[in-house]
């Protein structure tokens, strides 16, 4: 008798939280991965300008998001670079060319860096322009060789150098880095797939 | 020749220049002698004389009860005068006979010699016992005791102490050079008592001369060695003593005999002869009077129970920056608030310290030097065993050995912070054994 | 003859033993300051007067600070521990540091690593490595730019030490002459008071001598850091650093024979010091190959300074004739 | 009817300063420390303890008769689960970015003792208006110590609070009081503080 009542609260205890949390999953669950959506696509639409809508295309499940121009051409395109940071996973959503020779634009999606420093390379509170670090490498010209960062001295854009932070070293390194090797394995991947 | 040591330890300062050449003089019969009751550890002796009697020179004065105890004797003839409690130069105030001395030092009986090879072993060490022979080291343990070991722990080497490390001391020193027969003969009848197939005597390397001395003496005897050792205190301590010379550890505890081996002060094996030889009781020793604040410092033979006055004014008194009077070394030996305390027969040195000397400086807290731990010659980390008691995490501190402590003061002596650790690890000493009862 | 009355009474009474060795915490602390003259002044002549400034403000604020919190807590400053604990902070700043950071790093070193723990003794972590910790957390740009030794001339405002080359590929030890010029005599980038080794092996063999400092710390320190890291060049040659580059690069040589030993905050026991040494050089090993700093002196003596106590524990000596249960 | 409610009040008062859930009992130190880092990411994990603190202690007190002993702590469990579940997903639905700030703290606040704490103290033994009060008290106090706390690392660590400039351009920012030893400083500081003043109380 008495474990029945135990056996009774505890089931309908669990019973009613499930049901209640299932009602509030069907309602939040959209809203959630409508913002998921609206942040990838906030994103595409920022690396890859001069576009009018994007199609999703995978290969050998890499997704490629080719921009479509408002004439209809398949223009540019953008993918995702995903490595180690100092601390934290870094996720960068690269824009090129669709011959792959040239960087249009790069946004950070994700970092979760030493604060004050490596976080640097998403905004840096002290400098003019809070978001100089990833602009960098706005169109850089990649067909010939990798970028390369240098330290304390003007970096040549010509031969695709950006400048690191200072006291950053780290941070910044592993951003040219996973994009440097994003691109290697993409650029074959994505000719191959046309 | 090798010298062997113990590990750890340290080095104090000799200060042994003060009195090494004092060839040892006698003092004149003092007026009074305070002899104590309470020699050595143990129930005090019984008296079996009143005030009144007429007493002579080694006379049987009061007896002891039991197995570990001794003997006291008058050390000079007169009248005894008042048995009393007085101050002792142990820190106590045990009962005393205060002796008058009529001057003529009137020995009880003639003192005659027989052969001591004639002997049987129960007849010599029972002579021992008569005389009231204790260990002359400042520990006053009944010798006849210490040369009674159980069967089941048979003896095979016999150690004779020459080491003296107190700084200051310079008594052994000067018996090993001065009476160094007697003390072969002493050794050899102690060999004999215990069975024993070999003597090392331990001299520290700062006493040359006795080293070649006895060495000499020794040549033809190929079971007697002398084995200098190094000149590191507390080279003389029972235990690292038999480590340095034999590579054996007395287990923690236990006594010498448990590694089959005796040991023995020199004063204590100069003394034997006399008493197995001729029934006469001991009843002087030698004592070094001496430090900075000592006029003239001397090694002395005088009669047990002779207050430190006495000697202290043969010496040509104090210097007026004295400090502290102590019996004993400076770093064991104990002090004294009055020089009248009399000479006890562990009474080895009485040293007058001035201030630039003793001076103690002001306590700091520890720094986790480590200079303790690296100076214990026992092996204990002297600063947690003092943090243990301070918080009276007494099962903690017993576990860490605080009971293998042999006081020798070392831990405190190179404490850059002048914490007197020996001071609390001897309180942690008494707390546990009270604990323990 | 009232005098011959006092005389009883004038013989002090106190628990032997009756000597004292002459050392004392303030003249340990005194000489071991002495010993960082030569670090000092190399430094001098390196870096500028500046130099000099930081040092003084540092020891300032450290005895400064002290002062305060013993009148706080109602007690009186006694020993000279702040002085050592403000210069050897001083000693691990970059140069050309402001005065208010180094300030700042003396207040948080001894209030935060000294005086909150109850003073000289209790301290768990080494003071002025604390407060280079706190700097080095706070202000890690400032902390890690090192400027240009003001008798090299150059252009370039900030200059990179050798093992930040190292890390970051920009290698500013190539030769051999660099070795002896660089790392040994001191001449290249790095915090005031560390870059010449020959002055700080000066004063540190001068502290081992007078046996203020464990000998065995900095020797299985050094050691440790040498045999690892020589493994590593043995294994890839090219990829890692040779051994020599490891010992006279960095902070090693100052943590090694000033901050390691540093008596508080080490094991009292031999062998815990053997330990000690040992895991610190681990660490410094791993930091430098594989961490993401280039330097891990500071954090490795931090780390085992935690273990300390721990070591000490389960390093006690076999004490004489112990029978082990 | 009077001294009734004196202790309400006092019921409330009590976890903002007596039985502060931080600064005395020293509970739910997984979040304080790791939220921490600026005032409003306090302020927001304060609040959503406060949410699941008091939703829980409603429904706990109100069926308190009839939950068995010998299952308490599960169901209590489970009640405070699906409300930190409720808290999480109208997070991230209705405030994606906040969300994003707080991480894995959110769905940690399960295992938040200062929830358990007062359901097990408090709700299971007292009726549900009391219980509400407590549980207002507790979440208040626990939220204005997160705040307090993350404005003073925010102020040193990156020089403003609610992000509102209050340091001069001149301060050069602490940066160690926003990474995790700030936490554990400036924590100690504000329990040091605490003792300070009460023992300051406590002696007038």
């Amino acid at each position: 008798m008495k474990s029945a009542k135990l056996i009774i609260v505890l089931t309908v205890t669990t019973l009613l939280s499930g049901i209640g949390l299932s009602f509030l999953n069907s309602w939040a669950q959209p809203k959630i991965e409508a913002y998921q959506q609206k942040v990838l696509e906030q994103a595409i639409y920022d690396v890859l300008p001069g576009i009018e809508k994007y199609k999703v295309k995978e290969i050998e499940g890499t997704k490629f998001y080719e921009g479509i121009s408002p004439e209809g051409q398949t223009v540019n395109v953008a993918f995702r670079a995903i490595g180690r940071g100092f601390q934290s996973e870094l996720r960068i959503l690269v824009g090129m060319d669709t011959s792959m020779t040239k960087i249009l634009n790069v946004n950070l999606l994700q970092q979760a860096e030493t604060p004050g420093l490596g976080t640097k390379i998403a905004d840096d509170p002290g400098a003019d322009n809070p978001a100089w670090f990833m602009q960098q490498f706005d169109s850089l010209t990649v067909a010939q060789q990798d970028i390369d960062y240098v330290k304390n001295e003007e970096p040549d854009k010509e031969n695709a150098e950006i400048e690191a932070i200072t006291g950053a070293t780290i941070s910044s390194k592993s951003v040219v880095n996973i994009i440097n090797k994003a691109i290697d394995n993409n650029r074959e991947l994505y000719n191959s797939g046309q | 020749m090798q010298v062997k040591t113990f590990k750890r330890g340290t080095h104090p300062p000799e200060f042994k220049e003060l009195a090494a050449d004092k060839k040892i003089e006698e003092i004149p019969l003092p007026e009074n002698v305070f002899i104590s009751l309470s020699q050595h550890i143990g129930a005090p002796c019984k008296p079996i004389v009143k005030p009144g009697d007429e007493v002579k020179t080694g006379q049987l004065i009061a007896e002891g009860e039991g197995f570990v105890t001794s003997q006291v004797h008058a050390s000079l003839s007169g009248k005894v005068k008042k048995i009393d409690k007085y101050p002792s130069p142990i820190g106590t105030k045990p009962t005393m006979i205060q002796i008058e001395s009529d001057g003529n030092d009137e020995p009880l009986q003639e003192w005659t010699e027989e052969d001591w090879h004639k002997l049987s072993i129960e007849e010599m060490k029972n002579r021992i016992a008569k005389a009231g022979i204790v260990g002359m080291g400042g520990a006053a343990f009944p010798t006849n005791v210490k040369l009674s070991p159980p069967e089941k722990k048979p003896i095979d080497t016999f150690i004779i102490n020459g080491c003296e490390c107190e700084p200051f001391l310079t008594a052994d020193h000067r018996m090993m050079l001065e009476n160094s027969d007697k003390l072969l003969e002493g050794t050899r009848i102690i060999m004999k008592i215990l069975g024993a197939k070999r003597t090392i005597i331990g001299i520290e390397e700062n006493k040359l001369d006795a080293i070649e001395l006895l060495n000499k003496k020794t040549a033809s005897e190929s079971n007697i060695s002398v084995q200098p050792v190094k000149t590191k205190y507390p080279q003389g301590a029972e235990k690292n003593l038999i480590d340095a010379l034999l590579k054996r550890k007395v287990p923690a505890g236990g006594l010498p005999m448990d590694v089959g081996v005796v040991v023995n002060n020199v004063g204590t094996a100069i003394a034997v002869p006399q008493a197995v030889k001729t029934k006469k009781p001991l009843i002087e020793r030698v004592v070094t009077v001496t430090g900075q604040g000592i006029k003239e410092p001397k090694n002395l033979r005088v009669r047990i129970g002779t207050p430190f006055k006495n000697l202290i004014e043969y010496c040509g008194g104090l210097t007026p920056d004295t400090k502290k009077i102590i019996n004993g070394g400076p770093m064991m030996g104990i002090a004294q608030y009055t020089i009248d305390v009399p000479v006890i027969k562990g009474t080895s040195g009485v040293l007058a310290l001035t201030e630039d000397i003793t001076q103690k400086a002001k306590e700091f807290t520890c720094i986790r030097c480590g200079s303790c731990v690296e100076t214990c010659p026992m092996g204990l980390v002297p600063t947690r065993l003092v943090r243990l008691i301070e918080f009276d995490k007494l099962n903690m501190a017993e576990e860490m050995g605080t009971m293998s402590c042999i006081e020798c003061g070392s831990c405190a002596y190179v404490c850059p912070s002048n914490i007197p650790l020996v001071q609390r690890i001897k309180v942690g000493k008494q707390l546990i054994n009270e604990k323990n009862n | 003859m009232a005098k011959k009355n006092s005389e009883e009474q004038r013989f002090t009474l106190s628990s032997s033993p009756h000597l004292s060795k002459e050392d004392d915490v303030n003249k340990i602390m005194n000489t071991v300051i002495m010993a960082l003259v030569p670090a000092i002044a190399f430094s001098v002549y390196h870096f500028g007067w500046d130099s000099l400034l930081t040092i003084m403000v540092a020891a300032g604020s450290c005895l400064a600070t002290e002062y305060l919190i013993k009148k706080m807590r109602k007690r009186e400053v006694t020993d000279t521990s702040s002085l050592l604990t403000g210069i050897l902070l001083a000693m691990t700043l970059p140069p050309g540091l402001g005065i208010g950071f180094v300030m700042l790093g003396s207040v948080f070193a001894i209030a935060i690593g000294k005086e909150i723990f109850g003073g000289l003794g209790y301290n768990i972590f080494n003071p002025a490595l604390l407060g280079r910790a706190f700097l080095q957390a706070s202000f890690p740009v400032k902390m890690t730019t090192w400027e240009a030794p003001q008798h090299l001339a150059m252009d370039a405002k900030s200059f990179a030490t050798p093992l930040g080359g190292y890390k970051f590929g920009e290698s500013v030890i190539q030769n051999a002459g660099d070795y002896i010029d660089g790392l040994i005599m001191g001449n290249v980038g790095g915090c005031i008071g560390e870059t010449s080794a020959i002055a700080i092996i000066l004063g540190g063999v001068f502290i081992l001598v007078k046996k203020y400092a464990d000998w065995r710390i900095p020797v299985s320190y050094l050691g440790t850091v040498f045999v690892l890291g020589g493994i590593f060049w043995l294994i890839s040659p090219a990829n890692y650093p040779d051994p020599i580059f490891h010992l006279f690069s960095g902070g090693l040589m100052i943590g090694a024979f000033f901050m390691a030993t540093d008596m508080v905050t080490s094991p009292v026991t031999p062998l815990g010091s053997w330990i000690f040494g040992i895991g610190a050089g681990v660490i410094v090993i791993l930091i430098r190959l594989f961490g993401g700093l280039p330097e891990g002196v500071m954090y490795s003596i931090i780390f085992m300074n935690a273990f300390v106590p721990l070591i000490d524990r389960y390093t006690r000596p076999k004490y004489f004739g112990e029978v082990k249960k | 009817m009077a001294k009734n409610k004196i202790s309400l009040i006092k019921e409330f008062t009590k976890g903002l300063w007596d039985e502060n859930p931080v600064l005395v009992m020293l509970l739910g130190l997984c979040p304080t420390l790791a939220v921490t880092n600026s005032a409003i990411n306090g302020l927001s994990m304060g609040l959503a303890v406060l949410f699941t603190l008091t939703s829980s202690s409603i429904i706990i007190s109100t069926f308190r008769k009839i939950i068995p002993d010998e299952v308490r702590i599960p169901t209590f469990i489970v009640v405070i689960a699906t409300f930190v579940t409720i808290t999480d997903l109208t997070m991230a639905a209705k405030f994606p970015e906040i969300s994003k700030a707080l991480g894995p703290f959110i769905p940690l606040i399960v295992v938040n003792c200062i929830i358990l704490g007062r359901q097990e103290a408090f709700s299971s033994k007292n009726p549900v208006g009391r219980s509400i009060i407590d549980a207002l008290g507790m979440s208040v106090g626990f939220t204005l110590t997160l705040t307090l706390l993350g404005a003073i690392r925010e102020l040193l660590g990156a020089g403003t609070i609610f992000q509102i400039q209050i340091m001069p351009d001149s301060f050069a920012n602490w940066m160690v009081m926003i990474l995790p030893p700030g936490a554990f400083l400036t924590l100690g500081f504000m329990i040091a503080g605490y003792n300070w003043i009460n023992d300051k109380l406590k002696t007038q």
